[in-house]
Parts: C-alpha cells; structure tokens; sequence
C-alpha cells in the first residue's frame, strides 16, 4: 500500500518530457518533488505563475510569490508571472498537457467530485472546474477508499460534480487505475497489494486483463 | 497626459454606498488592496456585494468586512480558510456564488473589455450550469456566462505613475489587471506611486485609461497564509 | 468655408478635460494640433499606444513605434504599449471617450459609411467598425459635398455601412451638425458660409432652430 | 525548463505545407515576422490561407508572397498599401475576408484562450455580420464571431528566451501576443534570443507556453511604411 508520497512518486512516473503540468493543492503538490531530473517540465499554477521551483530557504519567503495552494515558493530560470485570466487562457486553451488534482469521489463514466458536501463542506471549486473541464490528460490522485473504508472509486459520484466524463486515471494508495469506456481498468497495483483487495475497495466497475504488474516505485 | 492620482484612501473611496457591488483583487491575502478595505470598514458601508477570489481569512483581507458584517454577498471561487465566512453563510446570513475561478477572472475581464458574455466550458454538467444557458460547439458543451457590473474595483498594484498606469509584482497580479476598468470606478492603490515618465512604457501592465483614481498606499502588512520553507542542506 | 486644418481646429474644441480620444486617418489626425494646451487629454491609437505624441524628429523615427495611419510618432510621458486585443477592450469597453473619423457617407440617423466603395475601392474597415460600434462620443470629420458637388450628409447612405445610428456629431467644411431623432441639426456655420448655402449642400434633413451662430476658431 | 529553441528558420518552419492556415503577426509592416516570411517565399508553399492585419505592401511583407501567388485567402482588417493585392482580389484571383480589426484581434485571442466564439457589437448591421448569428443583450446588438483555426502562427518579438518566454518592443507588439499559441504550432522569431533566465519574470509579454519554436531572427529590415517628422524648431 502507498502513503501520499508513494502516489506522488507514481503519479511523476505520468509527467512526460516536454510537459507543462498544473498541480493541485495536496497530494498532487508532492509530485514536483519526484519527476527525474532528466525530464524537462514546467509547473503551471492558476493564481499566475509557471515555472514554479521549490519552497524558499527560511527568511527567504516573499509574500508576492505563492502557489495556488498560497504557499511561498520560488521560481526557476525561465519563469514567467501573468494574470488570472490569462493564466486560464492557458489552462482553457489546452496549453497545459497534464493536470493532476485530488478527489473526493471518482465515477467510471470519468466524473469527478471534490469542491463540495452539501451541509458540510462547502470551500469552492476554486480553478478546479475550469482545469478539468479542458484538460485532456487528468490524473487523480486520492485514497481508494474513506475513513470508513467505503469505495472513493465508484459507478456513480453521489457529491456535486466538478466535471463530467473527464477523469483519465487515477492513482491510489492501492491502484492505477485507467479511465475508459465507462470502466475503470486496473493497469498496476500498489507493491505489497492484491488484485482481491483492490476488487473489494471498488465500487465501480473493475475491468482486469491478464496479470495485473506492481507498481515499479 | 491625464491625471488620477489622489491623496488618500478617503478621497480615493469618495463616493462608495452601502448596497454596491465591489470587486476587489487578490488571490487569498497575495496582492489584496489593503488601504482599501481597511477603509471601507471605517467606512461602514453595508451590504455590500464583493466579488472577489477569496474571502481572506478571519482577521485580515476581507474577513475585516465579515466580522463587521457589512458583506451581504460573495462572489468568490474558493473560500474555505475563514471560519466567520463558513458561520455566517452556513447560518443564511451571508449569501454566497462560488464561480469557478477562470470564469471568476474572464466575467473581470468580459466586464473590461465590452463583452456582454462569454462561452466557458467550465462547470458543464455540474451544478454551476444549473439554470443557464448552454451550448454546443464542436461537439464541446459550454455555459454562458455574463460579465459582471460593479460599481468599484479595488486593485492593488506594485508601482503606478500619476496618469495611472500599473505594474503589478510576482503573483500578487492575478485578478488586479482584470479588474481594472470592469466598474464603474477602477481605484488603483500602490507599493510606490512615482511621476508620470519614469515607468517605461513597454513594461507597463495596465494602461491608466482603465483606472479612474490612483494613491500611495500604506502600511502593507502582506501576512502570508502558508509560510512554507526548506531546509538549508 | 473651412479647409482641412480648419475642420480639425473646430474639432478640437470638442475635445474636454480628461479625454482618451481616438483620431483615425487624415483630418482626424490633424485635430491634436489644435487641441489647447491646458486640456488633459490622451490620444489612442487602435495598433496599441497610448500616450501618443508629435511626429519625431528627423532621425529619430523608430520603425517600431508608429501609429495606426503607420506614421512614425513619438510617445509622452505617462504612455504605454499594448496588444492589439487589450486596445480593442480599451475601444469596445467604452473607457475612449471620443472617436474622431472621417467618412464619405453620414445619414440623418446616424448610420456611418467610410469603408467601401462597391467595385471600387476596398481597404478594408481596419479599427473603423469596432470604434463606431462602441463609442458613444462619434464625431465625424468629413467635406460636406464630393467632387461631384454632390452632398455626403445624406436621407440614407447608399455605401455599404461601418456603423448604424453611432454618429452623434459632424464637422465639415461648411458646418457644424448635431446627428439627433432622424435629422440634422445645424450649430454653426463655417467662416463666411451662408445658412442657404448649407442647406443646398445638405441631402438629409437638415433642423434650423433660430439664428445659426458661425464658429469661433 | 522546456527548450523551444531551433537553430533556423529552417527547422522552425519544418511541417508547412500548402493549403495550410497560416498567422502573421504584424501591423503594416511594424513587427512583422520577417524571417518566416522570406522563408514561405522559398519553400513555395501555395494555395496559403493568411491570417493578418494587413497584407504588406508590394515589395516587402506578405506582398513577397501574393507576387509569387502563394496566397489563396486572406483574412485581414486593412489591405489599402498594395497595388497588386488589388488586382488580385478584383480579378478574382484571390479570396478577401475583410474583418474589424478589434474582431480579428479576438478571434486570435479566443483560439488562444479555448473560447469556442464571443460576441462583439462591431460590425452589426453591416456586410460584416450578413448570414452570421445576432443577439441582443441589454438593448445592444452584438454578433457571433468563432475563434479563428490556423496550422502555424508566426510571430515576431524583440526578446525571447530558449523557453520561448516573449518581450515585445514599443507598436511591434500588436498581434503578436494575440497570436501566440492561437495555431497549433506557434513560431517565435526575434531580434534577440537570450539565455533562460535573463528575462525577467515579471517583464514577459508572453509566457514560453504558448510558443513550439524559437528562432534567432537575421537581417531585420524594419521598412517604414509612412516615414513622418516634424522640424527641429
């Protein structure tokens, strides 16, 4: 079973060379600091900045320079600062090649829900509708399961949706899972996890072809 | 050249209401106009409906407006750091429009630019289309959405000259740029307000036409909300 | 009778405190000569300046600062650069607050044409439409009759139009004419010009309300 | 970093082929993608659809290609510099859109930014808007323009980086931003191409994102269309 880090550390295995890559608040955070040095990458944050690099050194924070998450941060060589809507010119516009974000509840026609619980929670979307609206490559990254053990990978989202039919994998404390043809697909297990357990923290549909590899992490 | 600026945060808020419709840059506390708020609670203008990404935390940014419950309606995309906010909206006393934050940023800049409304994909098929008009192009469905009206924008930039014009510092630009010139009365507050001449022309973000007041800002106090750092190796 | 010189001269004086103005092509362009010099006023050009200034002096024209007639100019203090999409919001968003052009057709409503002469002559509308369609100060700078000795200040335009009911006033080289419900209104008469001899030069239907003042310039 | 950088305009226009759309940034003849424009001279692309403010004037700019009769549409706002333009159009030889230019500017930016179409009040009520869509919003009449399609989109900056991040100088600005990113491949010439890094953040007209290619540009004639002065007095 994975911890945050061992999603994150999967979920960089995704990021391509040559790919601009928004990241969301939580786990998703977390692969920036995993993708090969030998990969060239840029990090795209919606409240205006790309070519995000790591967190300053203390005394060294700048108020005018955070992540969408309104952390401090750096910059890399190469980085550029905009506005919020053109920030979204590039989220809208396809410009950005992969997103991965955090999710509440994950259905296999690819709906995702994680910006409200009615009654309960109710933060806001913030940039989240407008990434996976657009983006054509999104990874979730999320536990398999709640706190009560439910399945989080479902046939149907039972939370306001933030997208429709969006999603195209998901990455989980137990599973890769792939987003198609209204199914999930399970590609690679989490090292030390079983097909059967998997089967079991699923609710939606489970498509398993032949040998199912671990995870290389 | 024409001249905007103004004295002071009184002369600059000349003529703000209980029951407009303020919008105020920002992105959580980075690059919110503080001189302004600061005003408008002494102001005690109630009522009022704030568009706004955030609604800053419980003491500071537009917090100081919903302790004082002068705020009627929020028009934000993420609020979720201000337990006053959660109380006040949860009890019905605060009414609230979440607006994905693409959609927030370009109804800024429809309002700007002359644009009566626009097509976004974003928040098709979930609640946020509920009630509004939808649309296929290509094969993709979008949602109509209208540009806002405000009666002010409050924006907060780096430096400004006299005739207005901006230049906004790091992330603290976000929606300041979309905003100016999307109300009636654009006011523009800065780090450092210098004459006319000495910001080059080709670096400027906003021009001063979208900005109908500018003053010399004071005493940012720019909290930071996630203070996160590494270690030194 | 007014030459071209004189139409700007007379125009200028519409120009008020605290004004953005756009001048189009020909005797609009004159008009920032005539503008006093106690006036604050700040002239747009669509391809994406503001803040324009005098021609530039021999030797110091830069083939990159031109204007939208692409005459070499110089800039102000306070201007600045911009695209061509934010120069439009600046047009399209109503923050010019005069439009100054000039036509071969006006019509008693308001309707513009100064694009197109069917056969002809096309150059294409350029910046005219987006300007006439916004701006809610249009003044038109124009000769009152062609070569033909024909009038220009028409019942109907019979070119193909830029805009329709935008235009708010006229300057020509005879008068000046205020564009309301359907009809002409004289102001004034240009130096020496006879109130009849407006009126055998004006197609459209021309309102005289009293004496008719000659201008002041 | 991404590396956008090719070694010439070569390998930066590597995959135009006739038939396809093309973008050129430019206004006149000010901060016009020179380099790119030689080169579709030589690779004798033809049956081209251009996408341009204007359309150069006979000996320089786009008016290279329409005497090779590269040209098969152009899509412009103002094409009055060009003799042979003309004859071309009233022969019939070629095929003119003529579009506000405000109109033209958006349609790039709208493919840019992923909005489907938007609706502007210019051209309503003329030919401009004969067979297209209308609407009213609030009293005003607005018409439907979709965002433009193109194959490449060449663009002329002064500075750019090998991320392909983009400072524009001075009028050369014009479309070229507006043109980034709104083709599926989007080349960058410039005057000077320097090392990542030495641009500085918060100066960028243009982020590397929306940039493929990036080229040093050669021998830059920078004609003058209207060489205007006025006397030292």
């Amino acid at each position: 079973m994975l911890d945050k880090n061992g999603i994150a550390k999967r979920i960089a295995q995704e990021v391509q060379n040559g790919f601009y890559v928004n990241l969301g608040i939580g786990i998703p955070t977390l692969v920036a600091n995993y993708v090969r040095e030998d990969i060239e990458v840029e990090f795209q944050s919606e409240n205006g900045v790309l070519g995000m690099g790591p967190f300053p050194f203390e005394g060294e924070e700048d108020a005018d320079i955070i992540n969408a998450g309104k952390q401090t941060i750096t910059t890399l060589p190469g980085a550029s600062f905009f506005d919020s809507s053109m920030s979204f010119s590039m989220i809208r516009g396809k410009h950005i090649h992969l997103t991965i974000l955090g999710a509440m509840e994950v259905a296999e026609n690819g709906d995702i829900a994680n910006w409200k619980i009615p009654g309960k929670m109710v933060k806001g979307m913030g940039g989240a509708m407008d990434l996976v609206a657009s983006a054509e490559n999104i990874i979730v990254a999320m536990m398999h399961t709640n706190k009560r053990g439910e399945s989080k990978i479902l046939k149907q989202c039972s939370l306001p949706l933030t997208g429709v039919g969006c999603v195209t994998k998901v990455v989980t404390n137990l599973a890769v899972l792939e987003v198609k043809n209204n199914t999930f697909h399970l590609l690679e297990r989490a090292p030390g996890v079983s097909v059967e357990e998997i089967k079991k923290a699923t609710e939606g549909t489970l498509i398993i072809n032949g040998e199912i590899p671990e995870m290389l992490i | 050249m024409i001249h905007k600026k103004v004295n002071n945060v009184q002369e600059a808020l000349k003529g703000v209401k209980s029951g407009m419709t303020l919008m105020l840059g920002g992105f959580g506390l980075c690059g919110i106009p503080e001189n302004a708020i600061a005003e408008l609670v002494k102001l005690e203008v109630r009522d009022v409906t704030c568009i706004s990404n955030n609604a800053g935390i419980d003491d500071f940014g537009l917090g100081l407006l919903l302790q004082k419950k002068q705020i009627k309606k929020m028009i934000s995309s993420y609020v979720g750091e201000n337990d006053e906010f959660e109380r006040q909206m949860l009890s019905g006393e605060l009414e609230v429009e979440l607006t994905p934050q693409g959609t927030l940023a370009e109804k800024c800049r429809a309002a700007q630019a002359g644009f009566p409304a626009f097509y976004t994909p974003a928040g098709y098929g979930t609640e946020v289309s509920e009630g509004k008009e939808t649309r296929e192009f290509e094969g993709k469905m979008y949602v109509l959405e209208p540009a806002f009206k405000a009666d002010f924008a409050f924006v907060k930039a780096w430096k400004g000259d006299t005739a207005g014009n901006l230049i906004f510092k790091g992330t603290a630009r976000n929606f300041n740029p979309n905003m100016c010139g999307a109300a009636t009365i654009t006011v523009a507050e800065v780090e450092e307000l210098v004459p006319v001449g000495e910001l080059a022309p080709n670096t400027i973000h906003i021009p001063g036409v979208f900005i109908q007041r500018i003053f010399q800002g004071e005493n940012y106090e720019k909290k930071i909300e996630q203070r996160t750092v590494r270690q030194r190796s």
